[in-house]
């Protein structure tokens, strides 16, 4: 029982990652009509805003220390970051510790600009080209974003680990009566689930209860009955797709501390997320986090050394398996609408 | 000839003579000149060319004709290559044996993920085939391990059976053939026939053609399937299902019957590939190899008929040639530049060229698709257009404009 | 000369063929080579196929840096590196053979397909007489098959598995990096001295080749020390968050999680492990402790300060303080400005080796050179005395026990050698079980 | 006994009563006209004739076979064809293609393996297609792309690809909305050709008086999902069930 209670938390953990990412994809989907092949990059270089962040904190100065060697056998070069040099060491070095966090804040402007340049600059004119089109620029767009990022931060990941005071973890078991041990989960992990549960909340209280958030609805269902009202329904798109980039820019951030940022993450998530979107069903924002939640679960189950001695390597296949049962009994996913990207 | 309308005739005799001449066409650049380093006449490549391009001809009958989005066509492609190496394994080194097997063996796989796939439309099919595409990979890389041979992918093997050839006692492999060498000489796929003209080299390797007249044979018949009313029908899928409903025919059969014949030649292809050199990796069977053929196709020109083969070949030039670029090549290019400026220069082609291969191509696949949303086909046919336009406008005639009546069917 | 005859020789350089061209307009040539792609000219082409594109591109690129180097050395440029410390003075700083070494360079992508592609194009258009490099045992496995059929030298760049010279040994191959086999024997001392002879293992294993033949080493290993292996849990490569596999390692009774993880695996995995505080609990009254049998110090960046007190192996560190080694990292990081890698080292002395075994052997043929390479003895090139074993090809040297270090000093002093193991003690026979079927053939010219 | 009898025929959805126990009785070679205030449930009648819905209860009788649970293409097969309110055609293909399918159709059933053969030498289909277009007047556009038709011509290719099948049974689905008057006509007298010069039986939905007036021999009035009058046109103008059912909708 222990164990199923563990891989059920680390599988909703698991599942607000994936939630959050197809969030942003079905947003994108539901409102434009694009398929973005974009979107895990858009991920990536959000994990990247973190990383440019903390190397902007940790930006520092040389200094020569003659009684150490580098592996040249010269003097080792010492850097000292400047806010530790301004601020002191425990305020520097805390505010470096603090990197990942404080990145929201950083990362938030620069991915809805990033959307919004995407969107100005490319995906307008693909609106009402086929699918093909939009999978090829797209696709395209997704090489050109990571091979930048690889030029620039090389190919390796590279460690954002989270503040100190969230290092291991906390004991539930313990609360509810098991062995010490037995269900253990790590701080930070489970502050990714209050926040993407807030950033999940936010989004959906922001399109039901807003009027921006009510004609973008409205236009969902139906563009060119909202566009005949003499609303800008385009402008609100372009906002819709600044908002998706945030949301899986700050998904990215996040992560970072999870599962080290390197420059082909977004193309790793890529196809998880469109299996995530397309199971919750096209166009549907509830769907996807569904979706999202349902796969993480099952593949924290599918993990378990309990099921894989029976079924070998059902942790390869599992969430392609559980995709193709739930299209072939629900035609359009869990909660699809019909006529979304049938054709 | 061939039973073809004159138009088909002549694109078909252009393919041909193009494939049988590629060799000399590849190869436009002098040995030990600089620009060498962009000649394509290397039995490998020139190989990989039609292979790719008769994988790009079959997967356009499936989306080019009916606009169903198969985005896990690389599994069959995997299959054709495990089904040609097992065959090279334990029953002889003849490749007519593997490459039948393999169309065989990914035709039922084709039949299986189909008739399951085919039960949904739009993006919901694109995912189930993706899924089960995915599926074959992931298991292929690790549980399937005896019978793929895993991450190294499945090859030859000095104890394999062969039990037509015998078994090999000498210490080497045999490599594959066409004809038994102990019949005729100068069959196996690898034997290469090299022709020195001038500073120039060409080279005619054996497994080249046969890929080559296996890839027209292919061509000729996706031909004559756009032409036939079944082609008919699938164009009427991508269009209007529900008419076709009303109109009393039944859409499954059809559709179904071209997602086998796209697996049977993206399992040709496998087969072939594994031909040329006898190793079936994992990877042929990933996702992103099954993206690369849906890149290939839209890149050429969905539905039209050369669009795919060009588009395979595109991709594969930059896959193979820009990526072998380094800084030692692209000195040797600026070297006349003073030396400030060569530094520069190679600094900023350093960027796109060698490991930078990837970015070049996911920019060209931008600048294509804005450009020429028909693909490359289109970029050509604008080309011819402007070309034509002017003789006309010399010969001071005024041309009738055909209406642009069927886009799918033009070359 | 007959008009149809097959042959597999690659090019003639310009000049040699303009001459005999210009007279005779059409010529199919004949097999003007004793062997595949028998240099001609004034220059050999070596062949340097590396993963530029991946998640290994990194080590790919080093790798690179490390091959440009060693051609500058072999031509006579540059301080000459560790051909100035290298036992054999065959190398004299004028090329190979007096032919000026050239190289191409290619992508394996990390997969086995592209990179065979890659080696393809090197030997039939580029006249490749050597092929080397990689970063995956798939791969090398993948390219040394490739190289036997063609009929040219391979020497391999990273890879770890057992099988590249076990079963699936070659005999145009050579690998100078060590194996899963080495690691468990290198490390499993070092790991009893720390930790006791009682301790339960649980495996978290990458699931395909290269993780199982490791996983098997390591268990093994241990075993022999009094070690018991709780469980293997085989992990999809896919993988970027292992927190269902980390979870339940603490409830299990093991004390001690052995990460049979390479590359981003490795990073992702020990996050996780770190992450959830396994270092800091107790278990059967222990600490509870981590192993990464093999590290990659490019790639123990990745997991920064996780790696701190982490033990495992690797094959060579800039920090080695023997001749050959100093005058190694002297010489590339006055040149690129930091400290090679374990596998900049490994594709430097393969360069070397190949070099030196054709001015030996005096000639390029793959047999002349294989006969050269085969049993030969060496020290200068760090790792101290050295044998390519006839037999399977392997090299034989010591192994290095690393941890993770406390307090770095810069980006680059990730490791420290904790050990350095003696060779006599990571030998095995030819006939181990675990390096058992497969045969190293003939060797082929082509 | 008619070539479709409809009997006892219901559907909900949900809580609404779309067709309630209708009855219908449509005979061979006449138009019928099946008229009926919005909502009154005549296109889900008409989907419950193709195979598009399936009714809850009662059944559909078309030429001795039930027509319940049989998918579309078989429907059509048997002898029913359907012209839709908004042209239904394959807008990417030419118009000669678009009435060559049909005409594959009719010759070869519901699927047909014919992959090597060539179109261009099917030559019965080809004169077939000809004449077909020749009875809609549309021999000059033959090789126009079919989305590029202007409204009207898309309807008559529409009828034209209906047709090309040799239907039995054609179901017209408001053949005339958003015609101007001139077209209206056209329709009409086309309608009136094709029904003098084939063995056909035509059932219309339709909203324009005019046109039903002109055309019906028997008219099925619908209202709130059942049929409340069907009678010749004479009787149903000025009953009073269609006025009540009408009021202040139209001039009856």
């Amino acid at each position: 029982m222990d164990i199923i209670l563990l891989q059920l938390l680390n599988g909703l953990d698991k599942g607000s990652a994936y939630a959050l990412i197809a969030l942003g994809l079905t947003l994108i989907f539901g409102t434009l009509g694009v398929v973005n092949f974009a979107h895990g990059a858009i991920f990536m270089i959000g994990a990247f805003t973190a990383v440019t962040f903390s190397k902007i904190l940790s930006f520092s100065f040389v200094t020569l220390d003659p009684t150490q060697k580098n592996f040249l056998g010269e003097p080792l070069e010492v850097k000292t970051a400047y806010i530790v040099h301004w601020f002191g060491e425990s305020t520097g070095n805390g505010l470096i510790d603090w990197a990942v966090p404080l990145a929201i804040l950083f990362s938030i402007p620069v991915m809805l600009f990033v959307g919004y340049a995407m969107e100005r600059g490319l995906i307008k004119h693909f609106y009402h080209r086929p699918h093909a089109d939009q999978i090829l620029v797209t696709f395209g767009l997704a090489i050109v974003l990571q091979e930048i990022i690889k030029y620039f931060f090389g190919a390796n990941p590279i460690q954002t680990p989270a503040p100190d005071m969230f290092r291991g973890s906390f004991d539930f078991g313990v609360l509810i009566g098991y062995a010490e041990n037995a269900i253990i989960y790590p701080y930070w992990r489970l502050v990714y689930f209050v926040f993407a549960g807030l950033v999940i909340g936010g989004v959906f209280a922001f399109l039901r209860y807003t009027t921006f958030g009510m004609v973008v609805r409205a236009g969902m269902a139906d563009r060119e009955t909202v566009g005949l009202l003499g609303i800008n329904i385009d402008k609100r798109f372009t906002i819709m797709f600044g908002i998706a980039a945030a949301v899986a820019g700050v998904a990215g951030v996040m992560y970072t501390p999870i599962n080290s940022p390197n420059y082909h993450m977004g193309m790793d998530f890529l196809v998880l997320s469109f299996v995530v979107v397309v199971v919750g069903g096209m166009g549907s924002l509830p769907g996807a986090v569904l979706a999202g939640f349902l796969l993480g679960i099952l593949e924290s189950f599918a993990s378990m050394n309990q099921v894989k001695v029976y079924f070998p390597g059902i942790d390869q296949i599992i969430i392609y398996l559980v995709a193709i049962i739930i299209l072939l009994a629900r035609p359009r996913g869990l909660m699809g609408r019909a006529g979304v990207m049938e054709e | 000839m061939f039973n073809l309308a004159k138009k088909d005739r002549t694109l078909l005799l252009i393919v041909a003579g193009m494939v049988l001449l590629a060799p000399f066409l590849l190869q436009p650049f002098a040995q030990g000149s600089g620009m060498a380093q962009f000649n394509a006449g290397y039995p490998d490549l020139m190989q990989r060319f039609v292979i790719f391009g008769i994988l790009a001809i079959g997967f356009n009958i499936l989306f080019g004709l009916t606009g169903y989005l198969s985005f896990g066509h690389a599994a069959f492609l995997g299959v054709g290559s495990y089904s040609a190496v097992w065959m090279f394994k334990l029953l002889s080194m003849n490749v007519i044996p593997a490459i039948l097997l393999a169309i065989v063996v990914s035709g039922l796989f084709a039949l299986l993920i189909g008739y399951i796939s085919l039960r949904r439309s739009g993006i919901y099919f694109s995912i189930l085939t993706l899924a089960f595409a995915q599926m074959s990979f992931n298991i292929a890389y690790s549980v399937l391990t005896p019978l793929t041979n895993g991450e190294t992918g499945l090859q030859l093997a000095l104890d394999d059976v062969r039990i037509l050839d015998g078994m090999n006692t000498n210490g080497t492999l045999p490599s594959t053939n066409l004809l038994p060498p102990s019949l005729v000489n100068g069959f196996e796929m690898r034997d290469t026939y090299h022709l020195e003209i001038g500073s120039w080299l060409f080279q005619f390797n054996t497994g080249y053609y046969l890929s080559a007249i296996i890839m027209l044979i292919s061509f000729y018949i996706a031909l004559r399937i756009f032409r036939s009313p079944f082609g008919l029908m699938l164009r009427a899928v991508k269009t209007n299902q529900t008419r076709l409903n009303y109109t009393g025919i039944n859409t499954r059969p059809y559709t179904l019957a071209a997602f086998v014949i796209s697996g049977m030649y993206a399992g040709l292809a496998g087969g072939l590939l594994a031909s040329m050199d006898p190793l079936a990796g994992a990877e042929r069977m990933q996702w992103t190899a099954s993206g690369e053929i849906v890149l290939m196709t839209i890149l050429g020109g969905a539905g039209t008929l050369i669009g795919p083969v060009i588009g395979a070949g595109f991709i594969k030039y930059f896959e193979n040639i820009f990526s072998k670029i380094n800084d030692t090549v692209l000195h040797g290019w600026f070297g006349w530049l003073p030396d400030g400026m060569e530094d520069a220069v190679v600094w900023f082609v350093h960027i796109f060229v060698g490991k930078g291969w990837h970015l070049t191509l996911g920019g060209l696949f931008m600048l294509v698709v804005i450009f020429l949303p028909g693909g490359l086909v289109e970029g050509g046919q604008r080309i011819m257009n402007l070309f034509k336009r002017k003789k006309s406008d010399g010969a001071g005639t005024d041309k009738q404009h055909h209406p642009k009546s069927t886009p799918h069917v033009a070359e | 000369m007959s008009i149809i005859n097959p042959t597999r020789r690659g090019l003639l350089k310009t000049g040699a063929v303009a001459g005999a061209g210009m007279a005779m307009p059409l010529v199919f040539t004949g097999s003007a080579g004793a062997y595949m792609n028998e240099p001609s000219g004034g220059s050999v082409v070596l062949g340097f196929n590396v993963p530029q594109t991946g998640p290994y591109a990194d080590e790919g690129a080093d790798e690179l840096r490390a091959y440009e180097l060693a051609v500058e050395h072999l031509n006579g440029g540059g301080d000459g590196g560790m051909m100035n410390t290298f036992s054999s003075d065959a190398l004299k700083g004028n090329g190979i053979l007096g032919r000026k070494v050239e190289f191409v360079t290619g992508d394996t992508q990390t997969k086995s397909d592209a990179a065979r592609a890659s080696a393809k194009s090197m030997i039939e258009k580029d006249g490749a007489v050597m092929i080397t490099g990689g970063s995956s045992s798939g791969v090398a496995i993948a390219v040394q098959g490739l190289c036997q059929d063609a009929g040219v030298i391979f020497m391999a760049g990273l890879t770890h598995s057992n099988d590249t010279t076990g079963k699936d040994k070659k005999a145009n191959g050579f690998r100078h990096f060590f194996n899963g086999y080495m690691s468990g024997a290198a490390l499993a001392p070092v790991l009893e001295k720390l930790y006791g002879s009682d301790r339960r293992a649980y495996h978290l294993t990458a699931d395909y080749t290269w993780g199982w033949t490791q996983q098997e080493s390591i268990a093994a290993a241990t075993e022999g020390k009094g070690w018991e292996t709780v469980n293997n849990v085989l992990t999809p490569l896919a993988t970027t968050d292992f927190s269902s596999y980390v979870a339940p390692v603490l409830n299990s009774g093991a004390d001690v999680l052995v990460l049979n993880h390479y590359g981003g695996n490795m990073v992702n995995s020990l996050t996780a492990a770190v992450q959830f505080g396994l270092r800091d609990k107790q278990v059967n009254g222990k600490n509870f402790e981590i192993v990464v049998p093999l590290y990659s110090r490019l790639m123990a960046r990745g997991a920064g300060a996780n790696v701190k007190g982490i033990f495992g192996s690797t094959n060579w560190h800039w920090s080695l303080t023997d001749e050959g080694s100093k005058a190694f990292v002297k010489s590339f990081g006055t040149k690129y400005g930091f400290p090679p890698s374990q596998a900049a080292h490994t594709v430097y002395c393969q360069t070397l080796l190949y070099a030196d075994a054709c001015e030996r052997a005096g000639t390029h043929n793959p047999c002349g050179v294989a006969e050269a390479l085969e049993g030969y003895k060496f020290s200068g090139l760090g790792n101290g005395d050295v044998e390519y074993r006839a037999e399977d090809h392997q090299c034989f040297k010591d192994v290095l026990v690393v941890k993770g270090k406390e307090n770095p000093t810069s980006e680059f002093d990730l490791l420290e050698v904790v050990e350095v193991t003696p060779r006599s003690q990571v030998e095995y026979a030819v006939d181990h079980p675990m390096f058992a079927g497969g045969a190293l053939g003939q060797c082929n010219a082509g | 006994m008619g070539i479709l009898e409809v009997k006892n025929v219901s559907k909900r959805f949900g809580g609404l009563q779309a067709l309630d126990d209708v009855n219908l009785d449509i005979q061979e070679n006449t138009i019928h006209a099946i008229i009926g205030p919005n909502g009154a449930g005549k296109s889900t009648l008409l989907n419950c004739f193709v195979g598009k819905l399936i009714p809850d209860t009662g059944s559909v009788i078309f030429d001795g076979h039930s027509l319940l649970g049989v998918k579309p293409h078989k429907i059509n097969q048997l002898g029913v064809s359907r012209v839709f309110q908004t042209p239904e055609i394959f807008t990417e293909l030419t118009v000669f293609e678009n009435v060559m399918i049909p005409c594959f159709a009719k010759r070869d059933g519901a699927f047909r393996m014919h992959a090597i053969e060539s179109v261009g030498s099917e030559t019965d289909i080809i004169e077939k297609a000809e004449l077909m277009l020749l009875d809609v007047n549309m021999q000059d556009k033959k090789d126009m792309h079919a989305g590029s038709l202007s409204r009207g011509d898309k309807r008559r290719l529409e009828m034209a690809m209906c047709l090309a099948q040799d239907p039995k049974l054609l179901l017209l689905d408001e053949p005339t909305a958003g015609m101007a008057r001139a077209d209206t006509n056209n329709t009409i007298d086309l309608l009136k050709q094709i029904k003098e010069q084939r063995n056909i039986t035509l059932a219309i939905i339709e909203h324009d008086m005019h046109v039903v007036f002109s055309l019906a021999e028997r008219i099925s009035v619908l209202a709130q999902g059942t049929v409340i009058v069907e009678d010749i046109p004479d009787n149903i103008k000025g009953h009073p069930k269609v006025r009540e059912a009408y009021l202040g909708e139209a001039q009856v």
